[in-house]
């Protein structure tokens, strides 16, 4: 086992509208594998090679099947539930059909709940929280701020973004009975050029703040949109530090911008070394900080099961705590969802000594960390357990 | 009476942005009946380069220097490629206007990165310019407004006081002829073709900044300018410029408006329950189609007036 | 004025003319007979760049063999092509103002002279071309050509498709523009037509010129007639 | 008027393109197996006609009649499928399909394959010797399988008027059939279209006198959209009125001539 | 605007040479080596690459190959140009699922096997209901009511979850019903072995229809749609026939995908995926029967293959079109019918030192653009990484003067040659036609 090299294949959009994030993530898989590797207590060495599967449920279905040929048993994915539905499907289906052969699904970013509870599976394990850990984690921070009592929600209207609106409405009802939902619109995904009509909206409803998990183009331009109305009130969101985010924000001025995500940009500590590092050798951004809980939870399982053999690190994993950047992190044997802290970051002008974002001088502050308990959520999951 | 001023503002200026976005495609495609799906890449370019040369030289000379830069990129695509490609017929050219699309975007992300750039609107264009019934308008919109209108105008210049325009819609059916009757058509075609990816680049420079600038800009733009060019009615300028206009109110205010099938059905006293089949069908809000109007809009046209709202002639 | 000495032309691989020979005077009518596929229009594609060719065609002392087809208009040859090529979708107006080299152009002809020789043309100046009658596009191809005040005008098969009193007026009127010092090249099937006009007239067989001559020694040589015309 | 229904018969049929009459109301009536000559100056209106009847464009008013069927109004296909047939004063052929392929396209309606996709051609017998029978008609047998786009013009023509009799239609009308033809093949032609179109209704515009006083059985002389004489071939030669209008004295005379 | 494209009046003067007429005609004995040659190669193949990958590779150009197949109905036989042909096989693949998920919950008793036509008859009703809207037109209404239908489509698939399952699809599992003979598609060689029984018959059949009357009409209808009418068909009624055929095609290779993926999600009623198969049809050839075949291969190929082979896939692939376009606008299937033409004049040995040499300079030429592309996508994205790569087991150094000399010396010298030979190529390419356009001549006149 010491000294043995593990090779975990990546598979994630390196090519096409979404390769930004794509190459940034696999960077930091690649990183994190060569910062932690052998300094876990299984002294096992990490390797990530990237496969393309170009945002596509389909094209991962075949770099999953190109990996396994090369004799790849660890995979990992985050770039949309859609692809990770459908390899957490496959997965579940090739391990069926060739025991001995299995394959375990380390899930960084893809953030759909149905993933850890109706259509959750022994081989599939989350790094990432889940969109409803999130909302649990926001609207307890939304409670507490006496400003927020008109809310407009708006989203792409797609899973992810009709999930953020219905538990943000079930969690505030529960948290702050008083607080009125003013509008809520839900528009095509990426199919907005000029979102200066919902702002428009927006304001007649009177909102005082804004509540969305709309990511990439169809969060900055809704930012742009409200910053060149003059509608100054805050937003809370979910994906503000997204690759490409964060410079295309800081094009649009100043605005009050809350993130909510297990890790921010100014961690001190071994992870803030590691960000310091990483954007020194590649000028980019470390935010993939479940790269790093990922390597050290393999690692700690690894050393737990004695074996590198996915089956027995599968088992190991269920339940199994390691040290994270912020406290312990556990992977909750339930439905494999990782139970982590979670904070919420404001977007600001960086100070002195402060993480600037893609070289914008924007930082993203945490200004409340919560712990595990806070957002963990129940889960429907009945997972089969292989037998034995 | 304040919803309604300020929407049909945005109306008018989103209307606006999307004539400014289709005005070369309309030049081209109208007068050369190519359809040019590199068209979206050109405005890509037409960004990257203005934030580049804006970089070195500043706003005002990049606004004349990257439609350039991009009007010659154009052009030497028409003479090297389009135009050996013309005779096979419109399949052929648009597939390679296709190809060539692929092609620019990873040069774009071979020369800038993946990721978006960092591309600001001008100092002296930032702002609001005026500020109506608390909502502020910004002074950048106003610009675009305006450039979208020159553009309007040189345009309708350049087809009505030129022959250009005439020699092009010759040259699509006997262009040996045209040549016979002393007129340089190559040389026509490569202008028409270079000046329409310049006013591309022209709208890349102006949206770049308003928007974002990345590789995934080209893809977002990409079919909607077709509608426009369409439902205007090929051929027509004018018919392009109301088409944008149209669009722009219509669908600005469609998102203004909640109102849902179910709420028809309702108000008819039929009961809709998330039960009763199609219930995600029913309970649509308009306002929740708003950005794929554009598309309903153009089947419809094509089915009822296929010659677009101002067009002469189908296809 | 126009010498063409030597030409050969070639669609691709084929080989249509060989060695053509024939001149042009300044203000002279010059009739080009021959059966179909002879080769009289690719003659006059290759006079006007329209075809691969080689050897010389002299224009005024310059030699135009291999230039490009607009070049060789601005010097001064007009081309009336067979099939009609007008331009369906733009409107008769617009058809002729194309004829001009450019829009600022003072020729010998304007609008008027064209509208005055076919008023059929100016009753539907305003129609897409597309929708003209057969006859009334030939007219129209042959104004057009006009418009652009050419010194020599290549004719291919003018009077195909139009009425017998139409097919006189034509021939007047190349007649006109001899006086006006315009020479003509009319490629021609109907040889009453030819005849009555032409200063000299060239038959053409097999892609080379086989008779030169007067209208009248034409007439009087029957071998050529039935050989080469089959009239 | 006897008692058999003319094969073809106009009722004061009017057309108009924008505010411009073309057609002025022409009456009609042309009797079954008769072959007409429809002449007249150009753009009076002879194409627009063909295109009334055809079922090209719809006529603003009046009726058409075929076989005493009103067809005025019906689309092109639904006209052909009575049996009216028509060529066109510009080729207009399937440059992409073989000559073969052409004429087998031209039978098909009529032999009642319509839209089937459950036989194989090969195996359609009857299509299959019509167009043969036909290629050898109008004599394009050996050019089988040349793409009709690489024929020659004078081809093109024949392949025009072989798609056009392909359907055995009974009223067969034939723009300019002769048009850009020398003199020769113009002779040649004229033979073949008499040859095919025995037994038919024939209505043919053309503007070589030769050629129509050759061919037609009656002559119609369309001037301003108006049919102002349709009588014998002598009768209309000696009529005053379609001298002037139409054929100028001298052309007239050398044309009768001949060369 | 004619579609797809200009229908020359007399002879087509443009290109100067004349194209010559050849047909994808197999004599009798011709015909079943051809068809027996297809079957055997679907029957071995799988035995010859047996790696999992190959085997779905390998699932996947059947399906592709259908699919191609289908839009050269519409594009190559009825000059019908489609943005939105995926609406029609992503449909099917959507109904398939949910098909096979009502079998799972033994709601329904339909063979998997039988899936894919529920798939195709599927699709053929969404095609009776689109295709009546968009046949009306022709030519570039068409296009664009393909494109605005095909737009809808996807962004109606994302706000319907109940229907097409969200953003993670609908997943289904293909092990279920009775399992004749003891075969449960589980594997995935039995699924290609299915898989290749349909695009054995469904290949077959689309030939068939291309002999039938109704292909034939279609044929003409993209020639000449206005003299169509003339001889008695209704042009709207014969797309809109051929437009829910081609659907039927296109929903049984969604079927396949169905089971062969075991999830539908959105992105197969994409705009993407429909332009894909514009794209790849025609880069196998539109004109010819025949031609989709290579093009369903070629798109598997790229879009699996290619794109892990290296990160400048898409530029390879844009570049690709680029010159095929230009240089060869009938596809592949058209280089090939070239060929085949040469060789049945017997003058096609003669050119095969020519080939050997264009190919072996070619190679150079793109080994040495390849390696300087390489190392260009090497220094943007792996910078980090060191230097260092390697490009066809060829170690380079993306920062050393010796990596890029030497790659552009050996592009340089591969292009040089290349045009050499080129030149010397064309020139017997010129006589050789030369000689088969006086030899037809000559026969004709026999
Ligand atoms: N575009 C072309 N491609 C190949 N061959 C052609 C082309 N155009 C004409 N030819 C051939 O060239 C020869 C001469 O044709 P040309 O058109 O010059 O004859 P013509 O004397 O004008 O006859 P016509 O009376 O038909 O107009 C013919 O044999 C013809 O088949
Ligand atoms: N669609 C249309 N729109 C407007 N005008 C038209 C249309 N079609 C025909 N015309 C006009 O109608 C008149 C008659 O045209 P038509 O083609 O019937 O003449 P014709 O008798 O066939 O002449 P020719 O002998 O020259 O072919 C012409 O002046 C033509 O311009
Ligand atoms: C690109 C990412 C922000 C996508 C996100 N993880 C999602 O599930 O939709
Ligand atoms: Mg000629
Ligand atoms: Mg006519």
């Amino acid at each position: 086992q010491k000294g043995e090299t593990v090779r975990i294949a990546f598979m994630d959009p390196l090519s096409g509208p979404f390769a930004n994030v794509g190459q940034n993530q696999l960077k930091s898989w690649q990183f994190a594998a060569e910062k932690l590797s052998g300094r876990n207590p299984a002294g096992v060495k990490f390797e990530v090679v990237g496969f393309d599967n170009k945002g596509s449920p389909q094209e991962s279905l075949n770099t999953l099947k190109a990996a396994i040929d090369q004799g790849f048993r660890y995979i990992t994915q985050g770039n949309g539930s859609g692809a990770g539905l459908a390899l957490l499907d496959a997965v579940s289906k090739y391990n069926e059909r060739n025991p001995g052969k299995e394959v375990v699904y380390l899930n960084y970013a893809a953030v759909d709940p149905a993933m850890t509870n109706e259509k959750c599976d022994y081989w599939h394990f989350r790094l990432d929280a889940d969109t409803s850990m999130k909302m649990e984690a926001l609207t307890s921070f939304m409670k507490d701020q006496p400003s927020v009592k008109k809310v407009y929600v708006i989203g792409q209207n797609y899973s992810h973004g009709q999930q953020v609106a219905k538990y943000f409405k079930d969690a505030i009802k529960r948290k702050r009975p008083d607080v009125q939902i003013v509008g809520e619109d839900l528009h095509p995904i990426g199919q907005v050029k000029d979102f200066a009509p919902y702002v428009a909206k927006i304001k007649q409803s009177g909102a005082d703040s804004v509540l969305t998990g709309n990511w990439g183009q169809d969060l900055t331009l809704l930012v742009k949109a409200m910053n060149d109305a003059g509608l100054k009130i805050p937003m809370y969101t979910y994906y503000a530090g997204v690759t490409g985010t964060p410079t295309a924000l800081a094009g649009g001025g100043d605005s009050e911008v809350y993130v909510v995500a297990y890790g921010h940009a100014n961690h001190t500590g071994e992870l803030g070394q590691m960000g310091a590092e990483f954007h020194k050798k590649f000028n980019d951004d470390y935010y993939t900080y479940a790269t790093y809980n990922g390597i050290n939870l393999l690692g700690a399982a690894m050393a737990r099961a004695k074996s590198t053999n996915p089956v027995a690190v599968a088992r190991a994993m269920e339940g199994l705590t390691v040290k994270s950047f912020a406290g312990d992190v556990t992977m909750r044997a339930a439905d494999h969802q990782l139970q982590q802290s979670m904070f919420i970051t404001k977007w600001q002008k960086a100070k002195k000594g402060e993480y600037s974002v893609e070289n914008t001088g924007y930082t993203f502050v945490p200004i409340k960390q919560m712990d595990p308990y806070v957002s963990s959520t129940p889960t429907s999951c009945q997972m089969k357990r292989p037998a034995g | 009476m304040e919803f309604f001023t300020i929407s049909l503002l945005n109306g008018i200026s989103y209307g606006l942005l999307l004539f400014m976005l289709s005005s070369g495609l309309t030049l081209i495609f109208s007068m050369m009946g190519v359809l040019n799906f590199a068209h979206a890449s050109f405005y890509m370019l037409g960004a990257y380069f203005a934030y580049t040369v804006a970089q070195l030289v500043g706003f005002f000379p990049a606004l004349v220097i990257a439609p350039l830069l991009v009007a010659l990129i154009g052009a030497l695509f028409e003479k090297y490629a389009l135009r050996r490609v013309h005779k096979f017929g419109h399949v052929p050219e648009l597939l390679i206007t296709f190809g060539l699309s692929f092609i620019i975007l990873e040069m774009v992300q071979l020369v800038w990165g993946t990721s978006s750039v960092d591309y600001r609107v001008p100092d002296v264009l930032d702002g609001p310019l005026f500020t109506i019934y608390g909502t502020q308008f910004p002074m950048y919109r106003a610009f675009m407004m305006l450039v979208a209108l020159l553009m309007l105008v040189a345009i309708w210049l350049l087809l009505t006081r030129t022959r250009i325009g005439l020699v092009i819609q010759a040259a699509l059916t006997h262009p040996e002829t045209v040549e016979a009757l002393g007129h340089n058509v190559p040389r026509v075609f490569m202008l028409v073709f270079g000046g329409g990816c310049a006013l591309a680049a022209l709208a890349g420079v102006i949206g770049g900044n308003a928007f974002v600038t990345e590789p995934g800009m080209a893809a977002t733009v990409g079919s909607v300018i077709f509608v426009v060019v369409v439902v205007g009615g090929m051929g027509s300028l004018a018919g392009a410029f109301v088409a944008s206009l149209l669009i722009g109110v219509i669908q600005t205010f469609a998102v203004g408006v909640d109102a849902s099938l179910m709420g028809a059905f309702q108000s008819l006293g039929m009961a809709v329950t998330p039960e009763s089949p199609g219930y995600t069908l029913w309970k649509l809000k308009i306002s929740q189609i708003a950005p794929i109007l554009p598309y309903v809009f153009l089947v419809l046209i094509l089915i009822f007036r296929p010659k677009g709202l101002l067009g002469t002639r189908e296809g | 004025m126009l010498q063409v000495a030597n030409l050969h032309a070639f669609y691709g691989k084929s080989h249509v003319l060989h060695g053509v020979e024939f001149d042009v005077r300044a203000g002279e009518i010059v009739a080009l007979l021959g059966r179909n596929g002879s080769g009289r229009s690719t003659t006059a594609k290759a006079i006007m760049g329209m075809v691969e060719s080689t050897g010389s065609v002299h224009w005024k002392g310059q030699e135009i063999q291999g230039r490009k087809p607009y070049e060789i208009a601005h010097l001064g040859l007009g081309y009336v092509p067979e099939n009609r090529d007008i331009f369906p979708k733009l409107t008769v107006h617009q058809n002729l103002m194309l004829g001009q080299k450019s829009a600022k152009q003072k020729g010998r002809w304007g609008f008027d002279d064209m509208y005055g020789m076919f008023p059929r043309l100016k009753e539907r100046q305003h129609t897409e071309a597309g929708v003209l009658s057969g006859g009334e596009q030939q007219m129209l191809t042959l104004c057009r050509t006009l418009m652009g005040d050419p010194d020599l005008i290549i004719i291919d098969e003018p009077t195909e498709g139009l009425a017998p009193k139409i097919v006189e007026l034509v021939g007047e009127y190349l007649k006109k523009l001899k006086s006006r010092g315009v020479s003509v090249l009319l490629i021609e099937q109907k040889l009453t037509i030819a005849m009555a006009i032409s200063d000299r007239a060239l038959v053409m067989g097999h892609g080379s010129i086989v008779f030169h001559g007067t209208p009248d020694t034409l007439w009087a040589d029957a071998y050529i007639r039935k050989e080469w015309l089959e009239v | 008027m006897t008692g058999t229904t003319p094969a073809l018969e106009l009722k004061d049929v009017r057309k108009s393109f924008g505010r411009t009459e073309i057609i002025r109301g022409c009456n009609l009536q042309v009797a079954a197996g008769e072959r007409v000559a429809v002449i007249g100056p150009n753009g009076a209106g002879k194409s627009t006609l063909f295109n009334l009847v055809s079922g090209r464009f719809a006529p603003t008013s009046g009726q058409v009649l075929l076989h005493g069927q009103r067809i005025d109004g019906k689309k092109p296909f639904e006209i052909n499928r009575l049996g009216l047939s028509r060529s066109f004063q510009i080729t207009n052929i399937f440059p992409k399909l073989s000559v073969f392929e052409n004429l087998r396209c031209g039978v098909l309606w009529s032999l009642g394959y319509k839209y089937t996709f459950l036989r194989f051609l090969a195996d359609l017998h009857d299509a299959n010797e019509r167009a043969e029978q036909l290629m050898e008609r109008i004599r394009l047998h050996k050019k089988r399988d040349v793409l009709a786009g690489n024929l020659t013009y004078a081809e093109q023509r024949a392949l025009e008027v072989g798609i056009t009799i392909a359907g055995g239609a009974s009223v067969i009308l034939l723009d300019e059939p002769t048009a850009g033809m020398s003199r020769e093949e113009t002779r040649r032609f004229i033979d073949l279209i008499k040859e095919v179109t025995v037994g038919k209704t024939l209505l043919t515009v053309e503007h070589d006198m030769g050629v129509v006083f050759g061919l037609a059985d009656k002559i119609a002389v369309v001037v301003y959209g108006e049919i102002i004489a349709f009588d014998t071939p002598e009768r209309v030669r000696a009529n005053q009125k379609v001298q002037e209008a139409y054929l100028g004295s001298v052309v007239a005379a050398q044309q009768e001539g001949g060369h | 605007m004619d579609l797809p494209a200009a229908v020359p009046s007399r002879v087509p003067a443009r290109g100067g040479s004349r194209r010559d007429f050849y047909e994808f005609r197999p004599y009798n004995v011709g015909r079943w080596v051809v068809w027996g040659a297809f079957a055997l190669l679907l029957l071995v193949a799988p035995l010859v690459f047996t790696t999992s990958l190959a085997h779905t590779m390998l699932s996947q150009m059947g399906i592709a190959i259908i699919v191609c197949l289908s839009y050269n109905m519409l594009l190559g036989q009825g000059g019908m140009l489609s943005f939105g042909h995926a609406v029609y096989s992503g449909m099917g693949a959507f109904l398939a699922i949910h098909t096979l998920n009502l079998v799972s919950k033994g709601a329904w008793a339909v063979p998997v096997s039988l899936i894919p036509l529920v798939g195709g008859a599927a699709s053929a009703l969404f095609a009776v209901a689109f295709g009546y809207v968009t046949t009306k037109k022709a030519a570039t209404p068409f296009a664009m009511i393909t494109l605005g239908i095909g737009e809808l489509v996807w962004a109606s698939a994302l706000m319907f979850p109940e229907f097409f399952g969200g953003e993670g699809g609908i997943s289904g599992n293909r092990v279920t019903g009775p399992k004749p003979l003891g075969i449960t598609f589980g594997p995935q060689v039995q699924l290609y072995y299915l898989i290749a029984v349909y695009t054995f018959v469904c290949t077959a059949a689309m030939f068939a229809f291309t002999r039938t009357p109704l292909g034939r009409i279609i044929n003409a209808v993209r020639d000449n749609p206005e003299r169509v009418e003339f001889i008695g068909y209704d042009t709207q009624k014969v797309r809109y026939i051929v437009f829910i055929l081609s659907a039927f095609f296109a929903g049984i290779s969604g079927g396949l995908a169905a089971l062969n993926f075991e999830i539908v999600t959105s992105e197969v009623v994409s705009a993407p995926r429909s332009g894909a198969y514009l794209l790849f049809t025609f880069l196998g050839g539109a004109t010819f029967f025949f031609g989709p075949i290579i093009g369903g291969v070629l798109m598997v190929l790229a879009f699996v293959l290619l794109s892990e082979f290296t990160k400048a896939w898409l530029l390879y692939l844009g570049l690709v079109f680029l010159f095929m376009v230009m240089y060869a606008p009938g596809g592949i299937a058209s280089l090939i019918m070239m060929n085949l033409r040469v060789a049945s004049f017997g003058r096609l040995k003669e050119v095969w030192v020519s080939y050997l040499a264009l190919a072996v300079t070619a190679l150079v030429a793109l080994v040495g653009a390849g390696a300087m592309i390489e190392m260009v996508y090497h220094l943007k994205l792996n910078s980090a990484l060191g230097p260092k790569l390697h490009f066809l087991g060829i170690p380079l150094d993306a920062h050393g003067v010796n990596s890029w000399f030497g790659a552009g010396f050996v592009l340089l010298t591969g292009l040089g040659l290349f045009e050499a030979s080129r030149r010397q190529f064309l020139r017997q390419w010129g006589d050789i036609q030369e000689f088969i356009e006086k030899e037809i001549k000559r026969r004709e006149t026999l």
